[in-house]
């Protein structure tokens, strides 16, 4: 594997975009999520209305890998209804453990956050690039009274 | 750098002998292990012990009343007195094993501490401490009420001995601190913080945990009351740990676990406690580590303390030096006085995990983070940082290549 | 006593090749080890295991940002599942490392017992506690106000449930027991205790240390509160040892030592504390000591638990057989009900550590005292045992020489 | 060695000799000697008068060993000065540690406690041997405010 896979021009960019660094007054609901080994350390805020995420964005501070991861999960999000959201989760969590490896199917799904993919070769980043899934997931669950994604 | 560069050619010992009784080095890579601070590789003679006492002297120590108990009291008592004699304490008696560093710590603070702080006391601690000797206070301090408070640094990263001695008074009880720091190297002049800490009858506790790998201590000569240190950072295996105390005190203060081999009467409603240091080794204790730790000690002194001090002391400076011609690099280590090897960075617009991952895929192992020391981080301005760390059987060809790989993070992460 | 024999001839399992596992049946003697309560010996592959650990996984887990940081945590991570799964917890976050089970009753002791514990509350364990099960409880009921009770026992070594239940009321917050005795053998119904326990609303501790290495321990069907354990009673290496506790629970109580990883953050005064099971596992831990523990429960279970418990109960019954047979004997065991492999006697007019000393003479390696059982030594009213203890490698074979030594024991002792 | 070195005739008689086992109502001093480990547990009571040892007896339980070296102990020094024991004391323990050898000098002052020279090969029951003379040392130093042998 080459690194340049892992610090592909994806990451690279979105690591450095502010496009969805703010605050957000209005957030339905906003939470952090910290990596206490490396110091990762976000907090994700989304807006939902009538069931759907009008907006998301996120503050912190942290690695190449958590902040291009997500960067890109509240441009992928942003629009979409809440139980389509947690569908991503699962496909990139599931990406992520090697358990849904279809190239089409994560394609079409989670766009250019595919560039993830290779993370699963190296253990020590996998908290890095999920902290951001897992902080909504935890925001969904809270929102609508449903279990965590195993 | 002359004075560096020789030192390094010529470090005193076998260095290539010494290389060769490390497995890790075998291990296709390669392995550039400079993350010694956390926990050093162990030379096969360290290994080889542990498994030959577990074949041949496996026993219950201190309660067999037969030969492989016999081999295993043996091995218990020899190895304790390896320590001693190493740490020079005047007794044998002074020497409890622990975990680890942070156990031996922990002990102080549910033992003395808890039974004779009170509101109003102070407790004297560093901005550099490790959580295992920052956290353990805190609690100290929300248990009996006793204030918690630090003495800062330097702009050289320093120990700031003027602030030391302001906030020192007849209020300070205790004194801890860390001999030499896991992040910055800074080795603060322990005797002189023990002397004033004695002159306000303060207690002293000294985080030795990054010193006794490194530096030859002498605990009469230091005269402090309790010292800590962890076998797993100099050769010995994970989960030996020593505390050193005065024996006047530990014979004073309470034990901290409770159960087999550390009572003597036990009856239904009360017990007496055995002598020191048994007191305070409840349960069947690791003999396993303790004749690691006792082999380890002999590989240092083998190699020899000052020949280990030196060498890496000369590996350091030459790696600050070869840092230093980096562009945009920030480097947190003390420019003067006696220092550890251990050296904090970052590579500014390159997260440490970054750069750490990167190394890896260039066979450099190093770390990233907070080390343990958030407040200390805080201090910095930064939530993480990157540490490399020697130990004598680290070269400069490593430190060379771990620059080399030091480009490429720039390249990777586009810092052009 | 024909099933006793054909059960000793023809195990389930490839005696010869498990005891060519054991080096130190190779040692020139022979050593005939029958002291395995107190620790056992330890196979090839878990001081193999361990080697290999320290030679090509070795760093310090959790902190790693590199290949030997990363091989190490997923050592760490390996080896508490395998503890997990072989005593089905429910999850991997229910197991945390200690020392021993010392450590891990003492654990209960300072986190739940000292914040929950007040006067007027009863404590109640049982007169066969080892002393890590014993003094412990002396300590919370000293610093708490509550009361210490004993359940006692019956005329044949067996807890007495009757006395249990006279004793047990709403009074009652903790009810803390063995499981299996280490110098009687007696295996209480330890489902039963903690369905009446649970009745009254009391907290179970349940000490596994002489259960889980010859019994399928599973922690849900039990449905304890606590259990604890120690690796170096079940082949693993000395220094580790297992407190299994319910999530609900460990969640509740406040840490035990503090430091390194069991933090989350840590501001200047106060600081917030890491998941469970991290949150108890303070400082650098002995992963070494867990791979050899992972290692020595594939062992067992390559055996098989069920293999192993029928073998070791022949064993003995037959030595309880062959015992009887001696004249002016006493013998602390049950006749009756479900035990375990421990079996302490008396040589009327023989001291038990001349006994000993003569029987080691022979090759036979017993032990003698009060095996940290004062209370229980009281109430036999001996002030030292004999014990003989079984594990899986012992033969009926070593059981004859023992008896054999025992004769030379009247011998020297002029018993006539 | 053989077993019967250590078990000989004069041990296991006087481990099982009641001459010197009584309480001693108007001793000098009496401590309590104790081995945690294996549970030899004496009362080991002298009477001095004027820096002689008039009467030294003991009660308590314990293995063989100690049973007779105790007894031996209390034979031993019953008459002499306190000066006196105390060098006994140094030559039992010299020659359970191996450094004093020379068996007529031994066998002079310690008489039959030189019964006990082999112990020194079993380290096991080396606490057991000098239990009593520890014990002794114990009072001694207490007594005379010197300080107790290495
Ligand atoms: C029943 C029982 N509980 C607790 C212990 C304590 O175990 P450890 O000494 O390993 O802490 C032992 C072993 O000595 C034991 O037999
Ligand atoms: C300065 C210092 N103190 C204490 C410790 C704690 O050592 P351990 O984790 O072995 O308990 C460490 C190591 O991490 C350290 O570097």
């Amino acid at each position: 594997m080459d690194l340049r896979q892992i610090y592909s021009q994806i990451i690279m960019e979105n690591s450095r975009s502010n496009r969805h660094r703010y605050e957000m007054p209005d957030a339905t609901a906003t939470e952090r999520g910290y990596n206490p080994s490396c110091g990762d350390d976000i907090h994700l805020s989304i807006k939902i209305e009538d069931d759907v995420i009008t907006d998301a964005s996120f503050t912190g501070t942290g690695c190449a890998i958590s902040q291009a991861s997500t960067s890109l999960l509240c441009g992928l999000i942003k629009g979409k209804p809440v139980t389509e959201a947690k569908e991503l989760i699962k496909t990139f969590l599931g990406m992520i453990k090697g358990e849904i490896t279809d190239d089409s199917i994560l394609e079409e799904e989670l766009e250019d956050a595919v560039a993830f993919k290779n993370i699963s070769t190296m253990p020590q980043r996998v908290r890095c690039a999920v902290l951001a899934w897992r902080t909504l997931d935890l925001i969904i669950a809270k929102e609508t009274g449903t279990e965590m994604t195993e | 750098m002359d004075a560096i560069l020789e030192k390094l050619t010529n470090p005193g010992f076998d260095l290539e002998k010494v290389r060769s009784d490390f497995a890790y080095l075998e291990l296709e890579g390669p392995i550039i292990y400079l993350d010694n601070a956390a926990t050093t590789q162990r030379p096969n003679q360290v290994i080889d012990r542990m498994s030959d006492f577990y074949r041949f002297e496996n026993g219950n120590p201190l309660r067999g009343a037969h030969r492989l108990g016999a081999a295993a009291t043996e091995a218990m008592v020899n190895s304790r007195a390896r320590v001693a004699k190493f740490i020079n304490s005047k007794s044998v008696r002074e020497i409890i094993f622990t975990r680890n560093a942070s156990e031996a710590l922990n002990l102080v603070t549910y033992t003395w501490a808890l039974d004779n702080l009170k509101p109003g006391d102070q407790i004297l601690i560093t901005r550099m401490e490790h959580h295992s000797n920052f956290v353990n206070w805190q609690f100290a301090a929300q248990k009996t009420g006793a204030e918690l408070s630090f003495i800062e640094l330097t702009s050289d990263y320093q120990l700031d001995m003027a602030d030391y001695k302001s906030k020192i008074s007849e209020r300070t009880k205790v004194v801890a601190f860390s001999a030499a720091s896991n992040v910055l190297g800074t080795m603060p002049d322990t005797r002189e913080i023990i002397k004033i800490a004695k002159q306000h009858g303060a207690l002293t506790v000294v985080d030795a945990a990054q010193l006794v790998p490194h530096i030859k201590v002498d605990v009469q000569d230091l005269d402090c009351d309790f010292l800590a240190f962890s076998g797993h950072k100099m050769l010995a295996p994970l989960g030996i740990g020593v505390l050193y105390g005065k024996a006047e005190i530990l014979n004073k203060i309470s034990p901290f676990q409770y159960g087999g081999e550390m009572i003597e009467y036990v009856e239904d409603q009360s017990s007496t406690y055995a002598e020191i240091p048994y007191k305070f080794e409840a349960g069947t204790q690791d003999v396993g580590g303790m004749v690691g730790l006792a082999t380890a000690i002999d590989y240092l002194e083998d190699v020899g303390l000052t020949n280990i001090a030196e060498y890496e002391a000369a590996l350091a400076d030459y790696c600050v030096a070869e840092l230093e011609q980096l562009p945009d690099l920030e480097i947190y280590h003390p420019r003067q006085g006696v220092k550890g090897p251990a050296i904090a960075f970052n590579v500014m617009g390159a997260h440490p995990h970054d750069v750490a991952t990167i190394l890896d895929y260039h066979g450099v192992a190093i770390r990233a983070g907070h080390h343990c020391t958030q407040p200390l981080h805080r201090y910095l301005g930064q939530n993480s940082t990157n540490r490399v760390s020697f130990a004598f059987y680290n070269t400069k060809q490593e430190i060379d290549l771990f620059i080399e790989a030091l480009h490429d993070v720039r390249d990777i992460m586009q810092l052009g």
